[in-house]
């Protein structure tokens, strides 16, 4: 019974985590028409803000550790710390917190310039060139973050106070229910991020302008509107969304730069499963894929089917593509 | 079948790659070619002699293989008697002079493997059938060193392996032309088991998680027969995909059950994030069954525990070889490579620094550039002042046989560099094993 | 109605469709005459185009039957290679055509389609060997003076050459239904009478058309027939004659419209 | 893009001949630019035949798989067994690698081609990450996992048991007494490459070539002109898995080891983008994009410092120093952000890739433009 309440968390959490990066890629193809490789290197430049920041917010002094001769090596202590004291350890402590709201204008900048300097040229082209371009833009932004970061993984604390476990299970009458706070705050972010961004489309004259477009691009453009500067927005609005998923899962895994790669992929089964263009279908996609991972990945199932969550999400997505051609919620 | 296949089946099966490197050089025509009975592969005719340095540049060992690469061009520094000399002046017994591998320069090329076996030997290729090098090395996983051990094999050059920790480098894939300086995961388990049965006792629960793949199961299977040794009960052998990311499905069962010991056989980043992971999920702040829960590293660099960040304080693990250690040797190479770079040389890079000293020196010792001289000359060899203590490189299976460092995360560093504290030095006598235990064969040398 | 001395191509009998609540079509009796051209006209949503695929199996009828020679396509589950490959061609409401081809590549594309049937698996078998359907091809486009271009871009043509082209493509196979949706739909005047010219000469080859049209000056000019329908059903079927004086159509139809 | 009737055979079979002199000298030529050692001109021919035959599938109808690579692992693994289990020549290892390859490839292709788009990528992406990821792991008794299948002295190798061939050192492919490795080994891949470009020139002149860019430019027409598109599909679809196979097994062949990672979606990715790169839907494109990203990989990441300081030693001291500081950035370990960048270069000037550059410098020549097709 526990085992399976866990699961289902676990589930949530990864199908957040997949849903966040899934909304900004099928938001993408849905409005511009263009298939971006790029998108999981939004979601790791989001990851190496929250890597920027801390390493901003602790700009140390330093004291040399005189014990070793050979080259130089120092004891650390953060400015902040030094000058405003626990003020400065806890500013450092909530170097997460603080990211999020320095990534929002920065990953909306890097998505403006992304769109008007590149992907607005590439509306038009086939979808191989499309693939090309940002597959190689893809590269260079990862490799320039190798540049300035190297390639091992680094590691970014959660505040303190979230960064261990709560027991969750005592608020239901159940026992060894303990879950990491982290997870559950992420969970509370993305599902308020999704909903923020739904709420906008729906509620909205620009949101529902935009969905328009994702429907008929020519008739909105025939309406006098130029729908070409909203989509500049939805592309910034896309690569902001991609940035929050990334800094905030930066204390469950230590960002590198080859991390946004490795989740391209994924984002993508998820948007297909979910129907390509269909916000509500990459949710409900995100959360399928990472419930039935979760539970796969179990022993009392492995035992039977060995291997079976090496290949749960590609089995389930073939699956759901044959029985329903355009994914769980697209549109005909 | 004809019977001209018969003729010439068994005639025509040579070396691998001869017949292509000897015309590489006259490049055009296909002729196989007729060897001369005295040459060798890459034999080097001028005043250099060319190693390959086949490293992970891009990926996500590329900063492992960077610090490879440093410490492998210190080592050309110091054959070429540049530098400070390094363990030059603390190897015993030292046949090299400082001039080069028997008065030839020594040069280098480089490569990357991508840490993928295909283009790892599309790069050490690259570097016998173009560049002419004489012996490979670097690496930084089994399966990669495993790929181009045997390539090294059927080329006819030397093979000095970087960071490879299977069992099978040099249990059942070995061979002739392949030799590891670094310790196995067998050697682990043997290190650990003691170190482990006095912090944690001899009635344990563990709980493995393991990357599914060679080097994750032969690491499983080596501590579990380590800790079983002791009285531990293994309570479940969980398999992971490689690259998982986030681990916590396989994590949460831990919880319940019934463990209290959390063995990761993993490395790189997965031991990273599954770490981290198992840390957030509160395990370590656990009591079961009236102990402390523990969680363990069996394989543990500095280099990856730097992306663990705090998670990893306290944690055991074992390690090839550690900056800190005082020996002459560690303190002779830490120098050179601390005023070379400015900062410490991990434990790939002193595997493959010392692999590199190793190779040259037993050239001198053999006189010549011929491979099956220079394997004769390594083939066990006796040495020290190279860190680790006194080590012989095993005729049987060409494994280093040296102490192996128990390491714990420490808990109040001195500088960004001082996270793991030696535990514990486990001599060479309580890693080693019976070379038949891994099966396989090394065949014969191939020149 | 029907006579056994007239030979009927296509007929279509009682057939219903509603989708949702809606009446789609309403108890509709058709029969199509060999070499008459059929029109079928009628407002905006008055079910032509469902009616249109209903009658090529495309969609399946709640009541009624449909038959197209000795083949019954009531099932509504005939695949549209099926649906030609017994002999049916259709002109498309906008111009469906290779654009990245060639015009003659455009037009030996059904040649082969005609010829092979369905599927035939010939990789090996070099294009230029094909003189006798080249040849046919080349001497069907100088019927539609379009040789001169016969190795341009298809994408490149004006939306009335490639409305001729796609005739051109759909005569190539000699259907024995060529089903017309709307063939001069947004195109100017000139290009509409060109087409009209062209859709004569057509006619006179004795070849079975069904034609569904909103202008009533192409209609006219070619119908042998007309059924004009309103709200899915039939309100009224006969000569071009009969239709242009009949008032129930002028009531729904024709009101205002210039005849 | 197309016209296909035009092309004479006269010229075809110049394209023919000039494409085999270009391939048979590659010894010669790419030694001038560092390529010509038989590593590199296997692995040149190798992925030019893989992306030939990927092209046939994506060029022609326009389907995109992502998952090509996983036909390229099976024909690896075959041949492979074939040498483990029945002998050493490489006959019966490429004809099972071919057959085995087709099977795979009717299967994924049966049940992926049910849909189109994307959707038909991402089922192929799927149906290659599974079989990556089992090979990699469960699968490890079939494919010996993450070490990869080797070839080792003492397998059984019924057919040369059996008429008494004994291996002698490491056992190496041959082909009736000719061991294909180094010179050799490229020679044979030259010559299936030549074999496969003739094959893809037929298809691309022949009405089922027509008939698939038939497809890919308007399925609707199709569809209504009388062809059911699925079995042509189909077909392409096996065709292209075949050349995969053939490509996998001449890697193997030439160096007997077939490792799970060549399956990695990454692999397949690195096909697409080889097509992309040289011009979709043109004969010799692909075999240029191929070249090209393995010159990139196995010859820009080699440039170290010591290399460039050498490279640059005619100029002055401050003037190479600067030249080596300036350049080391995207050469060695740089070399992925160079592909990157030169990616990104290439689309952005040249729509359609780089055939589309040499169509535009012939251009300036004053020649006719040579249309693909034609050429």
């Amino acid at each position: 019974m526990e085992a399976i309440l866990l699961q289902i968390l676990n589930g949530l959490d990864k199908g957040t985590a997949y849903a966040l990066i899934a909304l900004g890629l099928t938001l993408v193809f849905g409005t511009l028409g263009v298939v971006n490789f790029a998108h999981g290197a939004l979601f790791m430049m989001g990851a190496f803000v929250a890597v920027g920041v801390q390493n901003l917010l602790t700009i140390s002094a330093r004291v040399r550790d005189t014990s070793i001769t050979f080259f130089d090596a120092y004891k650390e202590t953060p400015y902040l710390e030094l000058w405003w004291g626990d003020v400065g350890r806890t500013i450092i402590d909530y170097a997460v917190p603080i990211s999020v709201i320095v990534a929002i204008p920065v990953m909306l900048l890097v998505g403006l310039a992304m769109e008007r300097g590149l992907i607005r040229h590439f509306y038009k082209r086939d979808h191989a060139d499309q693939i090309l371009v940002t597959f190689g833009l893809a590269i260079v932004l990862q490799e320039i973050v190798k540049g300035f970061f190297g390639a091992n993984p680094i590691p970014v604390n959660a505040p303190q106070v979230v960064a261990t476990s709560v027991d969750i299970g005592s608020l239901f009458g159940l026992e060894g229910i303990t879950y990491p706070w982290w997870r559950l705050i992420y969970l509370g972010f993305s599902l308020a991020v999704i909903g923020g961004v739904f709420a906008f489309l729906h509620f909205t004259t620009f949101g529902m302008v935009v969905r328009a477009g994702m429907h008929d691009r020519e008739m909105v453009g025939l309406l006098g509107i130029n729908i070409q500067n909203r989509f500049t927005i939805v592309f910034g609005l896309a690569a902001v969304v991609a940035g929050l998923a990334g800094t905030m899962y930066t204390p469950i895994l230590s960002p590198d730069y080859h991390m946004g790669m490795e989740f391209l992929v994924l984002s993508f089964v998820v948007v297909v499963v979910g129907g390509m263009g269909s916000l509500p279908g990459a949710v409900a996609a995100g959360f399928l894929l990472g419930i039935l991972q979760s539970f796969f990945s179990m022993n009392e199932i492995k035992a039977y089917l060995p291997g079976i969550d090496q290949i749960i999400v590609y089995l389930v997505a073939v699956i759901i593509l044959l029985v329903r051609p355009k994914g769980l919620l697209g549109k005909d | 079948m004809s019977d001209d296949d018969k003729k010439f089946g068994t005639l025509s099966r040579r070396g691998f790659l001869k017949a292509s490197i000897a015309t590489a050089a006259a490049a055009a025509a296909p002729t196989i070619l007729i060897r001369n009975a005295h040459a060798f592969v890459n034999e080097p005719k001028g005043a250099t002699v060319t190693l390959g340095f086949n490293v992970p540049q891009t990926g996500p060992y590329a900063d492992e293989g960077a610090d490879e690469l440093r410490a492998f061009k210190l080592a050309v520094k110091h054959l070429n008697g540049e530098g400070n000399g390094g363990m030059l002046n603390t190897m015993k017994p030292l046949s090299l002079k400082g001039n080069g591998i028997l008065g030839k320069k020594v040069v280098y090329v480089t490569g990357d493997t991508q840490t993928k076996s295909d283009a790892a030997r599309a790069s050490a290729k690259r570097m016998i059938e173009k560049d002419g090098a004489l012996m490979i090395s670097g690496g930084s996983s089994s399966g990669v060193a495993i790929a181009v051990q045997s390539l090294c094999q059927e080329a006819g050059v030397i093979f000095m392996a970087g960071l490879t920790h299977s069992n099978d480098t040099t249990g059942k894939d070995k061979r002739k032309h392949g030799f590891r300086h670094f310790f196995n995961a067998y050697m682990s388990g043997q290190a650990l088991a003691p170190v482990l049965a006095e912090e944690y006792g001899t009635d344990r629960r563990a709980y493995h998680l393991t990357a599914d793949y060679t080097w994750g199961w032969t690491q499983e299977e080596s501590i579990k027969n380590a800790t079983e040794a002791l009285g531990w009960k293994t309570v479940a052998t969980v398999r992971t995909p490689l690259g998982a990311g986030d681990f916590s499905q396989y994590i949460t069962p831990v919880l319940n059950s019934g463990a209290d010991v959390l063995i990761l056989n993993h490395y790189g980043k997965d031991m990273v994030n599954s770490l981290i992971q198992a840390v957030q999920f509160g395990l370590r702040d656990k009591m079961v069954n009236g102990k402390k829960f523990e969680i363990m590293v069996p394989l543990f660099s500095r280099l990856m525990a730097q992306g663990a960040g705090d998670a990893i304080k306290g944690i055991l693990g074992s390690t090839n070889w550690n900056w800190s250690l005082t020996d002459e040797g560690s303190q002779a190479f830490v120098k050179s490579f601390g005023a070379e770079y400015g900062f410490p040389p991990s434990q790939a890079a002193h595997t493959c620094y010392v692999q590199t000293l190793l190779y040259a020196n037993a050239c001198e010792m053999a006189g010549t550039f011929n491979p099956c001289g220079v394997i004769e000359a390594l083939e066990g060899f006796k040495f020290d002042g190279m860190g680790n203590g006194p080590t012989e490189y095993r005729a049987a299976d060409h494994q280093c046989f040296k102490n192996v460092l128990v390491v714990r995360g420490n808990q109040n560093p001195t500088s960004q560099f001082d996270l793991l504290e030696v535990v514990k030095e486990v001599p060479r006598s309580q890693v080693a094993y019976d070379p038949k235990i891994f099966g396989g064969e090394l065949g014969s040398c191939n020149a | 109605m029907s006579e056994t001395s007239r030979n009927i191509v296509l007929s279509i009998r009682g057939v219903n469709k509603t989708f949702g609540g809606l009446k789609a079509l309403s108890n509709i009796d058709l029969e199509i005459e060999e070499g008459k051209t059929h029109a079928i006209i009628g407002p905006n949503g008055a079910g032509k185009s469902t009616l249109l695929n209903t009658c090529i199996g495309r969609i399946r009828p709640d009541s009624g039957s449909i038959r197209f020679l000795d083949h019954d396509l009531t099932g509504g589950n005939m695949k549209p290679h099926d649906i030609n490959q017994l002999g049916i061609s259709r002109v498309f409401q906008t111009p469906e055509i290779f654009p990245e081809l060639s015009l003659l590549n455009n037009v030996m594309i059904p040649a082969f389609a005609h010829k092979e049937g369905i599927f035939r698996f010939n990789p090996f078998s070099a294009l230029r060997n094909e003189k006798a359907i080249e040849e046919e091809t080349m001497s069907l486009l100088e019927d539609f003076g379009m040789a001169d271009q016969a190795h341009h871009h298809a994408g490149n043509l004006s939306r009335g050459n490639k409305r001729r082209l796609e005739l051109a493509m759909c005569l190539i196979q000699h259907p024995k239904l060529l089903l017309l949706d709307e063939p001069t739909a947004g195109m100017a005047r000139h290009d509409t009478n060109r087409t009209i010219e062209l859709l004569e000469k057509i006619k006179q080859s004795g070849m079975t058309k069904v034609i569904i049209e909103h202008d009533m000056h192409v209609v006219f000019s070619l119908a042998d027939r007309i059924s004009v329908l309103a709200q899915g059903a039939i309100i009224a079927e006969g000569e071009p004659n009969e239709i242009k004086g009949h008032p129930k159509v002028r009531e729904a139809y024709l009101g205002s419209a210039e005849i | 893009m197309q016209t296909i009737v035009a092309s004479s055979r006269a010229r075809d079979i110049l394209l023919l001949a000039l494409f085999s002199v270009v391939v048979l000298t590659a010894p010669l030529w790419a030694t001038t630019i560092g390529a010509g050692y038989p590593d590199l001109l296997q692995k040149f021919a190798v992925f030019g035949l893989f992306a030939i035959g990927y092209n046939l599938l994506f060029g022609l109808t326009g389907y995109l798989s992502f998952g090509h690579a996983a036909f390229l692992g099976v024909g690896s693994y075959a041949t492979v067994w074939s040498f483990k289990l029945l002998t050493m020549n490489v006959i019966p290892a490429v004809l099972l690698s071919v057959a085995i390859s087709a099977l795979f490839a009717l299967v994924i292709g049966f049940l992926s081609l049910r849909r189109t788009g994307i959707y038909f990528s991402i089922l192929t992406l799927a149906f290659a990450q599974m079989s990556y990821n089992l090979a990699y792991s469960v699968l490890t008794p079939i494919t010996n996992g993450e070490t990869g299948l080797r070839v080792l002295r003492n397998d059984p190798r019924v057919l040369d048991a059996a008429l008494g061939v004994q291996v002698e050192g490491s056992p190496l492919a041959d082909l009736f007494g000719i061991t294909l490795t180094g010179y050799s080994g490229f020679y044979f891949c030259a010559l299936l490459l030549i074999l496969g470009f003739r094959v893809s020139l037929r298809i691309f002149r022949s009405p089922f070539g027509m008939k698939l860019v038939a497809i890919k430019s308007n399925q609707t027409r199709m569809e209504y002109t009388g062809f059911n598109p699925q079995p042509y599909l189909l077909s392409a679809f096996v065709i292209s898995g075949m050349y995969a196979g053939l490509a996998g097994s001449l890697m193997a062949i030439v160096d007997p080891l077939a490792g799970a990672e060549r399956m990695q979606w990454t692999a397949s990715g690195e096909v697409v983008l080889m097509t992309i790169l040289g011009g979709v839907g043109t004969l010799i494109g692909p075999v240029i994009g191929a070249a090209t990203i393995k010159y990139f990989e196995n010859i820009f990441s080699s440039f170290n410092d010591q290399v460039l300081q050498q490279a640059f030693d005619f100029l002055p001291d401050w003037l190479a120093d600067f030249m080596v500081t300036i350049i080391s950035p995207f050469v060695g370990d740089g070399w992925h952000l160079t592909l990157g960048a030169l990616f990104m270069v290439i689309i952005i000037i040249l729509p359609g890739g780089m055939m589309e550059g040499f169509r535009r410098i012939a251009a300036l020549f004053g020649r006719k433009p040579v249309k693909e097709g034609q050429a």
